[in-house]
């Protein structure tokens, strides 16, 4: 166990893209995740890599394109309006099965909004905010450590699933320090090599073609459904979430991220209030954990699902669990003074708790 | 007998796509002449634009990515920056840079991203059918100027290679046409020379070439050659306007 | 055993800086830490918040509704902030900026310092974040004085160090205030 | 009878015409037959070659790479 | 009733914002959709009104969000990957509480893809592509005259609600011709009139400001609650749908728009075939019909919903009926060739027929 | 006594949000100053974009539309177009203008779009905290160039006046500071110069004005103007780029 | 009663214009009618298509999978096409391209013109078109010769109205060749 | 006590200093009293009053528009 040092959410995903020899960063001033650039800019260049400040997302996203077309790995970092603009060219990093990886640190919104910690761009996110119909995996760090490890993880699973990856924050995470712990990364042995990528032809036979176009009789039909296998194959393989007392849990209160951090405080509350109340986390938001909140809600059939927005992760809580479970929703669209306490999601399991089956 | 003229090595031996008399293929061949000319073809990385020439890893024996319409020099940003030991060019048209690329390609311009930009000015959107394009001259009819382009409402033509030519970054800036075999020589040269501004690591080095349309302009191939000079070339000056040492 | 503290100032008077201190310190004693800052709507110069917890176990949410323990610098602060606590709660008052005379709470376990002044008498006005920090600490006992000394390392600039004497200083005569009642 | 100085690929070419505009000795005609594509492809006539100085300035113009040009070697095949 | 024309979907949107009142359009070129600024550059200089072709699909929707600051009805039209470039100026005009019409005649993707009949951006319209966290109205038009229709419907309920529409359709719904019957227009005589809207002061004492901007203490979440109480009384009051051969079906078959149309053939060679088939199909997207997919379900317990994708609108057809009903799904990604037949549903109404209860 | 100088009517008698010596109150001032002169502001339609400016309703008297970050001219464009008897004006900085919203001001002003375009340019993005700016000059430290601007990997300062003058639809393109009363008194005039121009429906009117950011540059404001002066004059000359009769 | 028609053949054949010409017929009858186009993979100088739809019911699908009627204009189109066609569908052939001899089905209703030489004949090679939409309409009486030859007024731009009569005369000319038989 | 010519409005003042600069007389100096705001202020001194050109160049270059200039009128106030 190496040293655990106090570090900011924001820069421990600087830190993991790093550690998982990311050298390629592209991006575009926006608050709340200027650390991210700013950390970039100091080490990245020191390290031989590329760090340019774009003169917009949409020219992030496409350098992180070309970069990662070259078979390097890459990433931008941006918070929702400018995760906006960059959905045209995910869409065509996702149709040219492209790994990258594309941070957001979400803002408050809609329009410009404000900086305060938010989960509503989870449609945006997870339900892909780009055309065309195309999955990307998503995950949702809820610590420090998990913005480290989760940045790196989703390096891994983007090259392997040759699918752009997202890592879905916010202030709240991205802001606040916690002990990390820097563990050493080696390259999974058995990544595929990327022998897709442009590299000049160098007297290969074959030309490398990344691209997204596919006119000939059927041919784009096929390539759907390609990458319809491979985000079946990811949800198979790679749902991951947290959960505590579930065993003999009458309530379970979900969510991800930020959110989740908080109501898992309103758990314990409940906890030792003598309630029998569970906790499952949805760490990676796509493949969404179906089949943890399958098994969950065998024997429980009462849900409170909690997001800073005014309900969108709920849907696929409402798709995934036992036909016969409830699903209830509390939800504080997030602006200045809206961040939830424990102490509110604790009266809010009262509300619901006992109220099922 | 020897032979004196033949398909470059770089340009695959297929049919193109591009209606009869389209000088896109022109403009490939003198682009794959500047690879065999400079044996960089197993170096070169392409970036294609989206418009008539998106084929272009049809037409050339290299590494080819897409890029999403006005984003190549980003994409090719990318490209070079990760890969500084290859060759590597754009190709677009005047929709994909001087309208939805007018940032990029004035950016990368500015960063003085060491590529080679071809630009494909044939005043017109082919591939959608011949919309009005930013560089449609006052008056000419388009799809969506169907009284003419009206500059008092749809602004003037932009004379890309002069406003590339005024950024601190850019290297080279020239403006060919290849209408007559004395303009493509030229072209010819002037493309060799951005290959090399390239090469020699000097900055980004920005081609212009005027080009016919001959379907959207609803003309045949040489009325629409002949249309290159009396009405772009008095537009769209040719030569060149920023050169480096 | 889970301590938190909600510290508040205005800018300039070191609040995160010892929002940083003291994570940094229960780190050092193998705790779980989270630190937590926040501004208010005001971005410049207006109030500096941070909240931070220590805690034998895994933390959850790093912000809390009824903080158990505070740090409060100012009058605007206190004023904002004071209805918030947990009754019972531990609070540092500044009273060399905060009125005394019009308290708002009698269910809080107060402890009340003329900061700046104690400050001036050490030789430098800004260390009154550290003396504010040397007392919590000595109170809740949340970490050690010798972490907290020994995070001094981690968290002030390389040139700063020299000033770890004064800052050790300055914590040691906060503690010092509870120790001695 | 001498080969061809200047050879038109009957198949890629689709009869723009822009050739005979290069061609300073206007040696290439259209032919009056479609060819398999449904173009009137140019044609360089056998009774040309003789004129034709292999400037290639026809190989030049043409946007579909469809002529190619060969010229005498000097002092004859040695 | 007026003169039937034959008209193609394409022009019959243009026809329907003009005859709407709208006069100021702005786009950018792309397939399949490139009759709309056609005909609007013809027609709209004739009227007096504005036709920009502007450089971007960033800077049509931009103008479009200007002009309906101004108060006037206003619209641009795109196509899939020019959708996702306005993502952002969406959210500005949610945020902002601009009406405005944004027409999608979809490409097939993702990336670049080709300009087949495709239904693969439901998500990014319905579960909204943008950030932040808000809604638009959806319509779905799978006829001629629906293109006509919901077109005019689109300006009076984005008016109505102050909330962006847009108008989802393909190339099947947009190049097809049909007779069109051209009804009078007169703006409703209850619409709120638009007193937000920047006109200059002229000696008003209030300022007018168009924002999305909320800086002020719990101001942002209000300003989401308010949003969201808007699209709450939508989903009560406008959800439309056409069914048919429901009261007695086993098994009902839904989709929307082109998918839809030809599926709604296949129902009616089962109903030719003896076979108690009902057909179900949303008419607008947002609101989803919920009301009559639970109405619906309550007797006849298995669906099969078709779409030109791997399947998105699945997931509302899903959250909507009820409980112990069964949903399958039928999908063609869509490229060239792969428009499914009448008889290709048909195969697969047999399949399905009979399974549940 | 009489009064010879007081707050201009157009601008609300409210504190501004702006750190002390920021110059961006001291260019509200003219634009008010400008509205006053013409009594336009009645009249007057504001487009807002992002960046420190972005409360311009809090300060300005007027109708405002808010715009994303960079599309004030798209806004504007929309807003003159549908109300072609307002007058319009977009204020904009240098993140802004020069770097994300490149292809809307280029167009904009190659339309010849009829409003009044205002420039702040302070060498840096100052909302989001100092980093790197289009207008950035070379060595200079900021948050996203710890080692100052490397002209060779960050490109250079893009002159902003200078690219709008060239295009054809500009009618009037010109850069002022406010660092001193002289350059004051030339900047209120451009700024009213700039306001007739769109009066008198002579087309895109487009003003520069290099402006300090004591917050982002690390200096007080007696340090920050004083570099307007020695840094940032020399880079941008002062000047009239353009000036169509 | 719903009419279905595919027609196919190469771009400038006239395809398309039979088409709408048919829809429009349609419509002036008071019938339901739709008109789908498509172009193939090849966007220049390849095939063209396009599928009519005339009913007294609403009319679902604008593309069926089995068409019930064609007209093949040339030999390509006929090799892609002729498999799709429902058992017993009329379809009508032109001859003049497409080869007698290697005719693949024998379960359909078809009809072959030498459309190509029947058009010189009348004077202009472009009629075949509306000989072979006379043809179509009169055999399978999907829409009525009157209403055909009355929607040329509404498919034909202004300037060609003149053009009308010779209209007519191919319309009956196809349509003669089923009435005689 | 003359009315006074130079007003700086000590709540906008944000004590930047930039008027002291401009005064060609350089009457304004900075006070040492911080303002609610927590800014030293700008002063204008009484006395300079009479030294005082009222030639605004002080409330020109001010950021924050906190100075207000009079002019005493010509011919007295008749
Ligand atoms: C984001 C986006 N917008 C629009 C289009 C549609 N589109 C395809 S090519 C093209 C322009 C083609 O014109 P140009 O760049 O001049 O190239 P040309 O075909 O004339 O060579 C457009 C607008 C697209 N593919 N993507
Ligand atoms: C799409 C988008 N990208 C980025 C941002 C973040 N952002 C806000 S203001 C700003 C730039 C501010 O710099 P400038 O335009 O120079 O104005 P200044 O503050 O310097 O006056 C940026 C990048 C945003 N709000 N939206
Ligand atoms: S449409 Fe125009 S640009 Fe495109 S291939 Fe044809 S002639 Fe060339
Ligand atoms: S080579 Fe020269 S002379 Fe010979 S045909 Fe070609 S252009 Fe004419
Ligand atoms: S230029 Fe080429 S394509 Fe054109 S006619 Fe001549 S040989 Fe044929
Ligand atoms: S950050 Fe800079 S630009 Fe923004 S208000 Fe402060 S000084 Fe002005
Ligand atoms: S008005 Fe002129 S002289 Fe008087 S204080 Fe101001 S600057 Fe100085
Ligand atoms: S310029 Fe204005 S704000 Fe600055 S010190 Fe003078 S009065 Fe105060
Ligand atoms: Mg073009
Ligand atoms: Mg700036």
């Amino acid at each position: 166990m190496s040293e655990r040092q106090l570090v900011a959410g924001n820069i421990a995903v600087a830190m993991g893209a790093l550690a998982a020899g990311c050298r390629h960063y592209f991006g575009y001033p926006i608050t709340p995740q200027s650390d991210i650039p700013a950390y970039m800019s100091a080490e990245l260049r020191k390290l031989g890599g590329t760090f340019i400040q774009a003169e917009s997302e949409i020219a992030s996203i496409n350098m992180l394109l070309g970069a990662s077309a070259c078979g390097f790995r890459a990433m931008t970092s941006s918070s929702s309006p400018g995760i906006s603009l960059k959905q045209e060219g995910i869409s065509y990093m996702a149709g040219s099965e492209l790994p990258g990886l594309i941070v957001n640190i979400c803002r408050s919104g809609p329009g410009l909004g404000g900086i305060d910690a938010s989960q509503a761009d989870y449609f945006q996110s997870v339900k892909t905010g780009g055309h065309g119909g195309y999955r990307t995996i998503v995950v949702a760090p809820a610590s420090v450590q998990e913005m480290y490890d989760l940045t790196i993880l989703s390096f891994d699973l983007s090259d392997r699933y040759r699918m752009p990856a997202l890592l879905l924050a916010d202030s709240l995470v991205g802001q606040m320090k916690e002990a990390l712990e820097l563990k050493p990364y080696t390259l999974p042995s058995d990544l595929p090599a990327k022998e897709w990528a442009v590299t000049g032809k160098l007297w290969r036979s074959d030309q490398r073609i990344v691209k997204s176009l596919y006119l000939g009789e059927g041919e784009l039909e096929q390539h759907n459904w390609k990458l319809w296998r491979r985000a079946e194959e990811l949800k198979e393989k790679e749902q991951r979430s947290e959960g505590k007392y579930l065993d003999d849990a009458k309530l379970i209160v979900t969510g991800f991220g930020s959110a989740a951090r908080i109501a898992k405080t309103a758990v314990e509350m409940a906890r030792e209030a003598g309630m029998q109340v569970g906790f499952l986390r949805p760490i990676t938001l796509f493949p969404f954990p179906e089949k943890a909140f399958a098994e969950a809600t065998v024997s429980c059939k009462q849900l409170l699902c909690v997001e800073l927005s005014t309900g969108q992760m709920v849907e696929d809580v409402r798709l995934s669990v036992a036909r016969d479970a409830e699903v209830a929703f509390y939800g504080r669209p997030p602006g200045t003074g809206s961040l939830p306490t424990p102490e509110e999601l604790f009266a809010q399991i009262q509300k619901h708790y006992g109220k099922g089956a | 007998m020897k032979t004196v003229f033949s398909r470059p090595a770089s340009l695959k031996d297929v049919a193109t796509h591009f209606c009869p008399g389209c000088q896109h293929g022109l403009i490939h061949r003198l682009v794959a002449d500047a690879m065999d000319h400079f044996g960089v073809q197993q170096q070169t990385i392409g970036v294609a634009s989206v418009g008539c020439s998106v084929f272009l890893y049809e037409y050339f024996d290299i590494d080819v990515v897409e890029a999403p319409h006005g984003r190549a020099p980003a994409v090719a940003t990318g490209v070079k920056r990760a890969r500084p030991e290859s060759c590597v060019f754009t190709y677009q048209g005047d929709g994909d840079l001087a309208a939805i690329g007018t940032s990029e390609i004035i950016h990368a311009a500015n960063r003085g991203e060491n590529f080679t930009a071809l630009f494909v000015n044939n005043t017109t959107y082919g591939m959608t059918g011949g919309q009005m394009a930013p560089t449609t001259l006052p008056g000419q009819r388009s799809l969506t100027s169907p009284e003419g382009r009206d500059v008092a409402l749809d602004g003037y033509p932009m004379r890309m290679a002069e406003v590339i030519a005024a950024l601190d970054g850019t290297a080279y800036s020239v403006r060919v046409a290849v209408n007559s075999p004395k303009n493509i020589l030229a072209a010819g040269k002037a493309i060799k020379k951005a290959f090399e501004y390239q090469l020699e690591n000097k900055g980004f080095a920005f081609v212009e070439v005027l080009s016919s349309c001959p379907t959207n302009w609803g003309m045949d191939a040489l009325a629409a050659n002949e249309r290159v000079e009396t009405e772009m070339i008095p537009y769209f000056n040719l030569g060149t306007f920023k050169e480096r040492s | 055993m889970t301590h938190d503290v909600f510290m508040t100032g205005f800018g300039g008077q070191g609040v995160l800086m010892i929002g940083n201190l003291l994570a940094y310190a229960g780190i050092l004693e193998g705790k779980n830490v989270s630190y937590y800052p926040s501004y208010g709507v005001e971005k410049r110069g207006g109030a500096a918040n941070c909240m931070v917890m220590v805690s034998d176990a895994e933390i959850g949410s790093p912000v809390i509704g009824a903080p158990s323990a505070g740090i409060i610098l100012n009058q605007a602060s206190y004023d904002l902030n004071i209805a918030r606590f947990k009754p019972g709660a531990f609070c540092l008052l500044n009273s060399s900026l905060i009125d005394e005379g019009a308290l708002k709470r009698d269910d809080l376990a107060t402890v009340r310092l003329p900061l700046n002044e104690m400050a001036l008498e050490l030789g430098d006005a800004r260390l009154l974040n550290m003396i504010a920090v040397g007392c919590y600490a000595a109170s809740c006992q949340s970490v050690s004085l010798d972490a907290l000394k020994g995070a001094l390392k981690k968290v002030l600039p390389e040139r700063n160090h020299r000033f770890i004497p004064l800052n050790i200083q300055a914590i040691d005569l906060g503690a010092a205030q509870i120790n001695k009642g | 009878m001498p080969s061809m100085k200047v050879v038109i690929d009957e198949a890629r070419c689709k009869g723009c015409a822009l050739c005979t505009l290069a061609c300073p000795k206007k040696l290439i005609r259209m032919s009056e037959k479609l060819n398999r594509q449904g173009f009137l492809p140019a044609v360089f006539p056998e009774a040309c070659n003789q004129d034709c100085t292999s400037c290639a300035l026809c190989a030049q113009m043409c946007p579909d790479v469809a002529i190619t040009v060969q010229k005498e070697e000097k002092g004859g095949a040695q």
